[in-house]
């Protein structure tokens, strides 16, 4: 399978993407003022400071050209996997619900999280055991998941929450302790810790891969 | 060139940080009696054609989801 | 030639120079320059550029070895790192900028730094700080603080290189001048490194980057022409705002043009601008460049042309491309949505010449910009006295062992740092084995299973009381750092923070640093290949600084996965107390919270002697055996075992007779380790290098059995303690 | 109680980062013809004593060295 890993004038972390994707399968970056995305079977909105986050994280990038074309992609039952800046840009782009503010303690935050897998059957998580703790870290200034109460219950019922923090983990604020949420069919799935920055035991943990192998998973029986 | 301003809020009921933090600050500093305090941001621009601004606030200025906008219309761009 | 009169030696003055220099521009230039000239030499001529002061000590410095790609004189120093790759790094202070805005003088700081490593080519991989404040008890320290902590994280996360590692010490004499210290560190291959020597007459001159705006003209405002007026308030000189999306685009951008080849030269703009740029571009080539200041993309119609020359707007690079690479290089400059235009060419004249609208408004030589200032010889006097008022104590005399090692482990300057880092982003770019609190020294993984490794270290207060042996523990204690992760030093840089150096005692700080870090350096065969220097930090009231050497060093090692930490790691694990160390509590970190004088000089230190122990350390580490390692610094060995402790959450027990147990236990000095690890190891470890068991890994609590007792602390306690920072951010 | 606005703005010639990324941005949006794009923050807060808004504004609400500010008196109190 090959990953498309979008990149934005102002994107940090597209490369450990890049790297984190090739763990388990083909991955190469995506101009973002290119509409081709180079038959990608899975695309990578990546972390950073996409246009230095200004106005709002995840603002302006959602306006691009690659964008025009995820957006397509996504519709069309594609996977789309947004970290951290990525999934700012989802949430602006209206591939996945709610909205992500700045942290509750009001400051960047860098800090090795425990997540909690609330749901081991999405198509991000398939590789985990439900309940299952991830080790990843997050980083970010805007992590503050918010969505109405009502829109929060619909997910809720819908299965979309998938990932949360544990307990006494979340810094910044997210409503439910969400860490980690995919849109109604599934499909798209964001989250703001970074899973390709847990992919080797050296720097830190490998609990990380198993969303991209998820994915492989994902394709690999929808081929079937 | 119309200059024109935008005001964008915190929704009401979506907690704001920011102003809760200089809500804590300002007693220290000597001012009591404040409340409320709400962080926003402010944009101000040149425009033409001043009915592209509610379109420009509600695709990019701001987030209707988490933010209320309001525009002005000030005197005849700088 | 200009038609404002020409400016007065009452203006020279004013911007800094003296009587005698500037009647030497006058001679050199042959006739006293206009205004744009005038503000050109005064800035080429100042203390930042021309080193005036300190160059002749600088040349005393170890600056080669076979590590050694580029020393000292380009934008960063260079050394090689094996396989084909080369490392670059610097470190540079942006203490003046940050002290009037801390958030955007930190930033910028960092944006500074970076762009000296990517005008090599390199990408950087890493940036570490190293600051210091007045005591956190001061409202204005606390701001300071806060804001220069956003400010760096802002920049350094936004640019998506990571923040690794850093320190920051609170003392009294940094309270008007506080220090904001940035270093970078990147990785290029070999045959990849682009110079700043122009070349090729013909060839343009190529600006990129961000626009120019006033930013921080300062001291050339005094220039600025009568009609502008004092009372207008927009001409004023501004603060440097720095836009680290932009700059994240010029260094996208910078590395494209260089792998495409498309460059003859390239040179980041920074202090003085394009004048600086310019001129000593032209000088390292032995070229003349003729300039258009109209072709200079401004924020701001109405700038004047020494405006323009002057401006440190940030985010700029220049370089020299061959006409027929032009059109490529703005091609690549506008995929990266990054302004470039073509504002000069390299001639044969030897002379900076500047127009405005094809008229000749400026005309220098080169060689009297560059290469004339007069360089002054010091005049260096130990002071009579101690300089520097002791602190007020904060631990009352006689207090308990527990309560002291408490009161250390809580003390601004050893609490956990983790407030300050986790505002970083440390793991960027996937090479960050050792993060920030978990080992002595920040190690960076290369692509061979090898890592770098890089640290940084000052300590102004011990330096303040012996220059000399102070400094030489500064350069020990970084490669200590090194060696516990097991890397062996590849080259070092410095950042020589002081007072006014035409003080005698200022001098002889000064003066004894440098034969400190040059002697250490030598004995350690690691060779300084750059550096910095922030002279003038001294305020009116309250003093000269703590004379601060800062030191950053970067070491190599053969495997990434063998790296120590510091924190103790299993149950069962010995303690061992290696090296040559012989504590003392002369300057200490304890005789500090006790509020001592500090003393005239320090214990002498065996430099071959600790260089033997930090090589078996080193090759302990290596080995794969050892479980952890922490080199002993400020608080002596009952704080380094509180540490092991904490980084580890493991309790230890451990026995210390000694004599005197207050400065057994809290006592300071070069070259004491405190390793862990299984018993027989240690034993063995210690044929090649002082070494002593003291005890055991276990439990929730720290025990120091010692000669009057027993120092019990639990590891909550000792956690709480070193939280202590945590107010410093609310 | 005073309900208060507070308009805070880069000052003039200082670098302004997000405005000049909103500017070149919109375009691409559709939005043609705007110019002079400046972003800034917005404080709104109820104040027993808007005496003290101005040495607020200087103390804590604003940095005067990169910032302008200008006070605006709204309505009494929400
Ligand atoms: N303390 C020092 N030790 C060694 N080299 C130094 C020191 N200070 C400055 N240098 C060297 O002098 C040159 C000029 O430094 P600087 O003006 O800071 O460079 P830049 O303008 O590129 O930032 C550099 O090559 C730098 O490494
Ligand atoms: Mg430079």
């Amino acid at each position: 399978m090959k990953f498309g890993v979008l990149q934005f004038p102002g994107s940090c972390d597209e490369v450990d993407a890049l790297q984190a994707a090739r763990h388990v399968g083909d991955a190469e970056l995506i101009w973002y003022g290119d509409k081709d995305l180079k038959g990608a079977d899975a695309i990578i909105v990546p972390g950073g400071f996409s246009y230095g986050d200004y106005l709002r994280a995840g603002a302006i990038a959602r306006f691009s050209p690659a964008m025009e074309s995820v957006v397509a992609f996504a519709n069309g039952g594609g996977l789309v996997l947004g970290i951290c800046n990525g999934f700012q840009v989802l949430c602006e782009a209206h591939l996945l619900p709610g909205a992500l503010l700045p942290n509750a303690n009001r400051r960047f935050t860098s800090r090795q999280v425990q997540l909690e897998v609330i749901r081991a059957d999405s198509r991000f998580t398939c590789a985990c055991a439900g309940g299952q703790r991830l080790s990843i870290p997050a980083k970010h200034s805007w992590g503050r998941y918010y969505a109405s109460e009502q829109t929060l219950d619909e997910m809720e019922r819908a299965g979309q929450l998938v990932l949360r923090y544990a307990p006494g983990e979340n810094f910044n604020g997210s409503l439910r302790d969400i860490a980690g949420v995919c849109n109604e069919a599934g499909n798209v799935f964001g989250l703001m810790p970074h899973p390709e920055h847990a992919v080797d035991e050296l720097t830190g943990s490998t609990d990380g891969l198993a969303i991209f192998e998820s994915m492989r998973l994902a394709l690999k029986d929808s081929r079937v | 060139m119309i200059r024109a301003r935008v005001l964008i809020r915190p929704k009401a009921g979506i907690l704001d940080p920011q102003g809760e933090a200089v809500e804590r600050a300002l007693p220290a500093l000597g001012f009591t009696g404040a409340a409320n305090v709400h962080i926003g941001r402010l944009v101000e621009l040149d425009v033409e054609d001043p009915q592209q601004l509610e379109p420009m606030c509600e695709k990019l200025l701001a987030n209707p989801l988490i933010e209320d906008y309001e525009v002005q219309l000030l005197d005849a761009g700088s | 030639m200009s038609s404002a009169t020409l400016p007065s030696l009452q203006d020279a003055l004013a911007l800094g120079l003296t009587h005698a220099e500037y009647e030497l521009i006058c001679e050199k230039h042959g006739g006293p320059p206009n205004r744009l000239e005038l503000a050109m030499y005064s800035l080429l001529w100042s203390e930042h550029c021309a080193y005036k002061h300190s160059k002749k000590l600088l040349r005393t410095l170890p600056t080669e070895g076979p590590t050694v790609v580029m020393g000292p004189g380009e934008n960063a120093g260079v050394v090689d790192v094996g396989g084909g790759l080369v490392c670059a790094f610097k470190v540079e202070s942006h203490n003046h900028p940050s002290a009037v805005e801390p958030f955007q003088g930190a930033a910028t700081g960092v944006g500074g730094i970076l762009r000296d490593i990517f005008a090599l080519g390199a990408r950087p991989i890493a940036v570490l700080n190293s600051l210091r404040f007045g005591e956190p008890s001061s409202e204005r320290s606390r701001y300071l603080l806060d804001h220069a902590v956003s400010g760096i994280g802002h920049y350094g996360n936004s640019i998506g290189v990571p923040t690794v590692g850093g320190e920051v010490y609170f003392e009294g004499p940094y309270e008007q001048n506080c220090l904001v210290n940035a270093m970078a560190l990147g990785l290029c291959a070999r045959e990849q490194i682009v110079r700043s020597a122009a070349s090729g007459v013909g060839n343009l001159v190529v600006l990129f980057g961000a626009r120019t705006g006033r930013d921080g003209i300062g001291g050339a405002s005094v220039l600025a022409s009568a009609e502008f007026g004092e009372a207008d308030e927009d001409k004023r000189p501004t603060v440097q705002v720095g836009d680290p999306f932009e700059e994240s685009k010029l260094l996208e951008c910078s590395l494209e043009l260089v792998a495409a080849g498309l460059l003859v030269c390239l040179q980041d703009l920074g202090a003085a601008g394009l004048t600086s740029s310019a001129a000593e571009m032209a000088s390292k080539g032995g070229v003349g460049l003729d300039l258009h200041v109209d072709r200079v993309p401004l924020r701001e119609a109405d700038m004047e042309p020494f405006e323009v020359m002057v401006s440190e707007s940030q985010e700029r690079m220049l370089c020299v491309v061959e006409p027929k690479n032009v059109p490529m290089v703005l091609e690549l400059c506008e995929k990266w949505e990054v302004n470039a235009s073509a504002i000069g060419q390299v001639t044969d004249s030897g002379r900076i010449r500047v127009f405005q609208a094809e008229r000749l408004i400026g005309d220098m030589p080169v060689v009297a910009l560059v290469d004339e200032c007069p360089l002054y010889d010091l005049e260096p006097a130990k002071p009579q006295r101690q300089l520097y008022a002791p602190s007020r104590p904060t631990l009352e005399r006689g207090a308990s062992l527990a309560r002291t090692l408490l009161a250390l482990i809580g003390s601004p300057n050893l609490a956990s740092r983790r407030p300050l880092f986790e505002q970083y982003d440390s793991i960027v770019q996937s090479r960050t084995v050792a993060r920030p609190g978990q080992a002595d020294a920040a190690v960076l993984k290369l692509a061979d299973g090898g890592a770098l490794a890089v640290s940084i270290d000052g300590n102004g207060r011990r330096v303040a009381a012996d220059p000399y042996w102070g400094t030489v523990a500064v350069v020990l204690e970084c490669a200590a750092n090194l060696a516990c992760v097991g890397a062996q030093p590849l080259g070092a840089t410095n950042n020589l923070n002081f007072g006014n150096p035409e003080k005698p005692h200022i001098a002889w700080q000064l003066t004894e640093a440098v034969r400190g870090l040059g002697d250490a350096c030598r004995a350690l065969q690691t060779p300084i290949v750059g550096g910095n220097v922030s002279l003038y930090n001294e305020a009116a009231q309250g003093g000269p600084i703590y004379p601060t050497p800062v030191i950053g060093m970067v070491g190599r090692m053969p495997d990434a996965s063998r790296a120590c930490g510091l924190g103790f790691r299993r149950e069962g694990d010995a303690i061992a107390l290696a090296g040559e160390f012989k504590p003392s509590l002369a300057a200490s970190e304890l005789a500090k919270l006790l509020g001592e004088e500090l003393p005239d000089g320090l214990p002498e230190i065996e430099i071959d002697l600790v260089a033997v122990s930090l090589l078996a350390v080193r090759e302990a580490v290596r080995s794969g055996e050892l479980s952890s390692a922490h080199d002993i610094a400020e608080g002596g060995l009952a704080v380094a075992l509180s540490e092991c402790c904490l980084a580890g959450g493991v309790g230890a027990r451990v026995t210390v007779p000694a004599a005197e147990p207050l400065s057994a236990l809290f006592g300071e000095a070069a070259g004491g380790f405190v390793l862990s690890g299984p018993a027989d190891v240690l034993e063995r470890l210690g044929t090649s290098t002082n070494l002593r068991v003291i005890g055991e890994v276990g439990g929730q609590t720290l025990q120091i059995e010692h000669s009057d007792g027993l120092l019990e602390c639990s590891l909550e306690q000792m956690m709480q303690a070193s939280g202590s920072l945590g107010e410093l951010f609310p």
